[in-house]
């Protein structure tokens, strides 16, 4: 984006840079003790192995869902959306309040299908239109503010969504019902279960859809070229305002599908849902290239599998440790990487 | 240039520069002196009635807390309001400074007792006793040098990633605390089990003999500051605030606080000028760390003990929330609006809620707002007066330009416009 | 196309335009009629993309009108500065390096609808500029200065512009280029469309507008037949210094 | 060329450069901004860079200043020392100071702050000295505020030594710039497009002023700048740069009738030529 050039982007490497040699040492050392650490895993026990992977898969799927938020808004405006997670968060408790509410749909019947598609399509809504007016009333206006000032208002916003999760759902945890069949298959000994299946069978067509939207329409192209030059793409006549309220909606609704399937799976809410995923999230975001969308899909599912592995296997760290891990990885990330794995170098953008 | 100099007569510092230089240490002064009389001779002598109401709404103990949040919140504005650097981790060095507290001066260190000038309580076998004073120096350095190890590898990055990296550090480093009964096979924290209690410190006492409910006499003396000796930790706590702010106020004034109102103002001059980006950095965050690291210290010592769970992202935000209102980089603007929040957050918001249910026989959680209430202070104050309630002198200028900012284009940037064109 | 109303198809008038404190445009006046290639010269910081981009509505002017068609545009949005039909081809090219050939000139047309015209104008912007056939599928970031210049033109005609803005067209190009741009400005004009031209390249620029204008600090120094100006003395003072 | 050397005292010894580049590059992603430009600044000379907008003048003087890191083979020399690859800050230290083309002053400090700031590297007070208030370093704050206000007064803005410098006029603004330059106590000044936005008359006076900054304050002035009436006064050497590379070297006059420098900045003969074709009433 010409019009936001930070002089950070264009200040020269510190002396205090690790040689590059060193880093790339420091890089394949640690590559290769994570995949020692698989192997040594994977051999002591498959089975416990490859459940931990699939219960990991499922959770990056949903963590894709909420990490492509975090990319499209941080692509298009540089913003870290910090309520991002905690719209995710809202999205859990309304497909909760749909379902029980709307429908009192307790078991699995043709009904709970229907309550399924209707508390999708309404949540999706729901999240969009939160997520636009955020951005309408705070961040529009911060558009030419020196970054730190968008970056505490989204904090800030943060603060207000938790105040309404924990005005909605309580302070403590609560069980939401299912409406999804129960159940697993065996494949010797792995078991896969059916929500596993049904998170893919949302996430997966969800995910193509919006790379035809980024790819193939008029709007995504719209969104690419103020992505890369907003003051060209009003040149071309885009309404750019438009477009990044467009770019607040489509992330929101994917934080509304993201509610929804773990609302459907794990079947519990919590008011500060948000913080926690949303930063696992964001981390996953990084990891797979902030900016770029099949990066965001490669980032959640990876963090997913790590974080699956770190709670399910024999020499993990277990699950007390998992935000420690996860944000590991991101300050390694940050610190050797910050392009990510798919990620386009930032000085190309300035 | 057009016209040859003539000798200018050496120009005046503004004069009303030095007048808020003097009158508020002077005020803040006036004002815990004022405090401690207040608390230690006059209020036991007051009515019951005075007495309750002043109980509910200002205990000396919530003042002591408000002044341990001071603390933190002076050091966070030297990281984000002196040299603009956003982190939102801050409450990392906060935990640091108190474990490094529990750790020199409690039982736990499992060594046969080694007390150094220190006051272990009787019959206290293991453990390390330091001196109050060489713990403040102990937490302080130990902080810094975190400060320095977190800051590193982290500074050189753009300023939205640094503030995630910073977050993710103010997150690790209480889990490590919090899981700490067992890292890497070492206790080193007691997990949630919390360490305590820890020696008690001497200092100014101020008791008051109470026969049937009347006060008869106060005795001021010297010993050991038990649980309820809240007037010796005010005094305590306020010269360890009157000293982040002495700190926070020459620092600005010298060589390094110019270097960091320089990088917050245009990095890519301050290094065109010669200002070492890196080390300057790296200070900043040193010395903000010292002030956690106080502030730790206190936490532990107005606690007693030590326990992991305090210390969440949303200690961080508060703090941020308290130099934002305050107004980043003005020091005296970051006292009251840390000691207003801290407040407000402890006895404030609950008394008020009492006061409005009972007037209005409702029944509303009031302290569940207050998520709503820092996050709705960020965002308005970001969105209405980005420069705080008590402005930094510096920034209050900028509000003087007003709209005028936004309807004009920004500037180009000729310097990138070369480049970007060759990128392409 | 709307009937040309009465008086000139661009008019400028008192326009100033300030960075900060600093004025970059002091009460410039200008005009351009249908049908005319008007350039504007001048050295480097005299102004000259600051009234592009003003007129492209990419800037708020502090004082002054900016007239298009006969209507005010000074205070519409660029968006639908364009909807109006004025394209610019700004400085320094700005060609979208991550997106094809292809996609910069489909967004170029991102305001029409007529998927007929469209694929015609490409077919046309690929006659006019046959380099960039050869490089339709490629990403715009990879191609020379040259082909991105062309391609930054072809991508403000593809929106059918009455007028079109062109700042500093033949910067960074190397000789042979800069012949085939400005030979290509002429056929643009000759196909219908208005140019206003902004160059460094003040002897190219003369020999193919008709009327210029001189910027010196932000105000017209020199205005006049383009022909005319191209022996004057002054030009040459102006930019070779004196 | 002969009046540059003449002006240096020392004819016979070969005159030490203040600062010289040989073989700079500069290549963005394969893209060649800067191509193997070589050139000196001598000592306490005056000396400009020019050439049309996006000649790569910008990126030159960033990869002088350390900004840019000049491709493989290239190299700075400052006052005898390779600079090549030092970080900004260093170099700047080691006394090549630079003013910039947009002004980017620390806006919300005094004049006499902005001036201070430049003095950072020749200070020596730590965050120790500074909070105790150590004797030595009152001493060394006290004597860096006097040389501030001498900077100030010696530009010529020292009534403003205590006003915010984003409340300065603008001229005063380009002034302080230069103060602030001169508070590293450098050997080469760069002043990056000095004039921009001043009218003739302002002109005229910097050209005195830029005079009078190499003699009483003995440095080199290395000159970026657009306005050529003020390039073809001061210069006592020329560089023109265009696409990148050097076109022509040489004294004013030198430079003002070489064919090339012409080109550049009047246009092609050749697109003259191909234009007139084109044009039917064409001379």
């Amino acid at each position: 984006m010409a019009q936001s050039p930070t002089a950070a982007a264009s200040l020269p490497k510190s002396r205090l840079r690790l040689s590059a040699y060193g880093e790339r040492v420091a890089a394949y050392t640690i590559l290769a003790a994570v995949f020692a650490w698989l192997v040594v895993n994977f051999l002591d026990n498959p089975q416990q192995f490859l459940s931990a992977a699939v219960f990991g898969i499922s959770n990056g799927a949903l963590y894709a869902l909420i990490a492509l938020g975090y990319s499209l808004v941080y692509g298009i405006i540089e913003l870290i959306n910090f309520a991002h997670g905690d719209l995710f968060m809202l999205g859990t408790l309304f497909s909760g309040f749909i379902i029980t509410v709307v429908f009192g749909s307790k078991a699995m019947s043709a009904m709970g299908w229907v309550a399924f598609l209707v508390a999708l399509v309404l949540v999706i809504l729901f999240c969009a239109s939160i997520n636009m007016s955020i951005e309408f009333l705070a961040y529009r206006r911060l558009r030419h503010a020196p970054k730190l000032a968008p970056l505490i208002t989204a904090v800030g916003m943060s603060f207000v969504l938790q105040f309404v999760g924990l005005k909605w759902n309580g302070s403590t945890q609560k069980s939401q019902p299912s409406v999804l069949p129960q159940g697993y298959i065996d494949l010797g000994g792995v078991r896969i279960y059916t929500s596993f299946l049904i998170v893919l069978a949302v996430t997966i067509p969800i995910l193509g859809l919006m790379t035809w939207i980024v790819t193939k329409t008029r709007m995504g192209k719209a969104m690419r070229a103020t992505a890369q030059d907003q003051d060209a793409a009003r040149l071309m006549g885009v309404n750019v305002n438009r477009i990044i309220s467009f770019t607040f909606g489509i992330g929101g609704a994917l934080a509304g599908v993201a509610g929804l399937m773990y609302e459907q799976t794990v079947g519990t809410t919590r008011y500060d849902l948000g913080l926690q995923l949303g930063l696992i999230a964001f981390t996953a975001a990084v990891l797979g290239g902030i900016g770029s969308l099949p990066g965001a899909v490669l980032g959640g599912v990876l963090i997913g599998l790590i974080q699956g592995l770190n709670e399910g296997v024999r020499y993990g760290a277990g699950q007390r440790w998992t935000q420690s891990v996860v944000f590991s990885i991101l300050i390694l990330f940050m610190v050797f990487k910050p392009t990510g794995l798919m990620g386009v170098s930032m000085r190309e953008k300035v | 240039m057009a016209q040859p100099n003539f000798a200018v007569p050496v120009p005046q510092r503004p004069q009303n520069v030095d007048r808020t230089k003097r009158s508020w240490p002077i005020g803040f002064a006036i004002a815990a002196v004022v405090i401690f009389i207040f608390y230690s001779f006059i209020l036991p002598y007051l009515t019951p009635d005075i007495r309750t109401v002043v109980q509910h709404w200002m205990p000396l103990g919530t003042i002591n807390t408000a002044l341990i949040w001071a603390m933190s919140a002076l050091g966070l504005n030297i990281v984000v309001g002196y040299a603009g650097l956003l982190d939102l981790g801050y409450v990392a060095f906060w935990a640091l400074g108190g474990y490094a507290a529990a750790w020199l001066m409690s039982y736990f260190v499992p060594v046969s007792a080694i007390n150094i000038l220190g006051n272990a309580a009787p019959g206290t076998k293991t453990g390390l006793h330091l001196n109050i004073l060489l713990v403040l120096i102990g937490a302080a350095a130990f902080c810094a040098l975190f400060g320095v190890i977190i800051g590193a590898p982290t500074l050189r990055l753009r300023s939205d990633y640094l503030a995630l990296v910073t977050l993710g550090f103010g997150e690790i480093i209480p889990q490590i605390f919090k899981n700490g009964d067992d890292f890497f096979g070492h206790n080193i924290s007691n997990g949630t089990q919390s360490i305590g209690p820890i020696d008690a410190v001497e200092g100014v006492t101020a008791r008051t003999t109470v026969v049937a409910g009347v006060a008869q006499h106060t005795d001021v003396g010297w010993g050991d500051l038990l649980a309820f000796d809240h007037s010796g930790r005010f005094i305590m706590f306020t010269l360890l605030t009157a000293l982040i702010i002495f700190i926070s106020l020459r620092i600005r004034q010298g060589r390094l606080g110019r270097a960091w109102l320089a990088i917050r103002e245009d990095e890519l001059a301050a290094s065109a000028m010669g200002v070492p980006l890196m080390r300057a950095k790296l200070a900043a965050y040193a010395v903000g760390a010292v002030a956690g690291g106080i502030c730790g210290v206190a936490y532990a010592l107005q606690l007693n003990r030590m326990l992991p769970d305090p210390f969440t992202f949303s200690v961080s935000i508060t703090l941020l929330a308290m130099v934002v209102l305050g107004g980043m980089g003005n020091v005296w603007g970051v006292l009251v609006g840390a000691l207003l929040i801290a407040w407000f957050n402890s006895t404030g918001l609950p008394e008020i809620g009492d006061t409005v249910n009972g007037t209005f026989g409702t029944n509303i959680d009031f302290p569940s707002y207050s998520f709503l209430i820092f996050g709705g202070t960020l965002v308005i104050m970001m969105l209405f007066r980005r420069e705080g309630l008590l402005p930094e002198r510096r920034t209050r200028l900028v509000l003087h330009e007003g709209a005028a900012g936004d309807t004009q284009a920004e500037e180009p940037d000729e310097e990138l416009v070369d480049q970007a064109g060759a990128v392409k | 196309m709307t009937t040309t109303p009465a008086g000139p198809m661009l008019e400028i008038s008192g326009l100033s335009v300030y960075y900060g404190n600093i004025a970059a445009v002091k009460g410039l006046n200008l005009t351009v009629n249908e049908g005319e290639i008007i350039t504007l010269i001048g050295s480097n910081g005299a102004g000259k993309s600051t009234t592009l981009r003003t007129v492209s509505g990419l800037i708020r002017p502090r004082s002054g009108a900016v007239t298009f068609l006969g209507q005010r545009i000074d205070s519409l949005p660029a968006h639908d500065v364009v909807k109006r039909g004025l394209a610019q081809s700004p400085e320094g090219r700005r060609i979208f390096p991550r997106m094809t050939v292809a996609e910069n000139l489909d967004l170029g047309a991102f305001l029409r609808n007529d998927k007929a015209g469209i694929a015609q104008d490409q077919e046309r912007m690929l006659e006019l500029f046959p380099r960039l056939r050869e490089r339709i599928s490629q990403k715009a970031g990879t191609l020379s200065g040259g082909e991105q210049q062309m391609l930054a033109v072809a991508r403000a005609l593809m929106a059918r512009p009455r007028l079109l803005l062109l700042d500093e067209p033949s910067m960074g190009l190397a000789p042979v280029l800069v012949d085939v741009i400005f030979a290509t400005i002429r056929r643009i004009r000759e196909q219908g469309t208005t140019v206003l031209l902004v160059e460094q390249n003040a002897r190219a620029a003369l020999s193919v507008a008709d009327r210029a204008y001189v910027l010196e600090s932000g105000t017209i120094k020199l205005s006049g037949n383009a022909r005319e100006l191209r022996n004057d003395p002054e030009i040459a003072k102006a930019y070779l210094g004196g | 060329m002969t009046e540059t050397q003449t002006a240096v005292p020392e004819a016979e010894a070969p005159a030490p450069a203040a600062l010289s580049a040989e073989n700079i590059t500069v290549t963005f992603g394969g893209l060649v901004a800067v191509n193997d430009v070589s050139f000196t600044v001598p000592d306490q000379s005056i000396v400009s860079l020019i050439g049309p907008n996006g000649a790569g003048k910008t990126t030159f003087f960033n990869a002088l200043t350390g900004l840019y890191q000049p491709d493989r083979g290239g190299r700075v020399v400052l006052n005898g020392l390779d600079v090549t690859g030092m970080s900004p800050n260093r170099i700047a230290s080691l006394g090549l100071a630079r003013t910039f083309q947009n002004i980017r002053l620390f806006n919300l400090m005094t004049a006499e702050e902005n001036v201070k700031v430049a003095m950072h590297s020749h200070l020596k007070s730590g965050v120790f000295g500074t909070v105790l208030g150590l004797p030595w370093q009152r001493r060394e704050e006290r004597e860096a505020h006097e040389v501030a206000l001498e900077l100030l007064d010696f530009v010529g803005i020292g009534k403003t030594a205590y006003e915010y410098a984003r409340n300065l006029s603008y001229g005063d603004q380009r002034r302080l710039e230069v103060a602030r330059a001169l508070a590293l106590k450098p050997r080469v000044v760069l002043l990056d497009e000095p004039t921009a936005g001043m009218n003739p008359r302002e002109s005229a006076a910097f050209v005195e002023f830029v005079h009078r900054v190499r003699d009483e304050r003995k440095v080199s002035v290395l000159l970026i700048e657009h306005d050529m009436s003020v390039v073809m006064r001061v210069s006592e050497r020329i560089t023109v740069l265009d696409r990148g590379e050097k076109i022509a070297e040489g004294t004013a006059e030198e430079v003002r009738t070489n064919p090339r420098v012409v080109e550049a900045y009047l246009g092609s003969s050749a697109g003259d030529n191909h234009i007139t074709i084109a044009d039917e009433e064409g001379e």
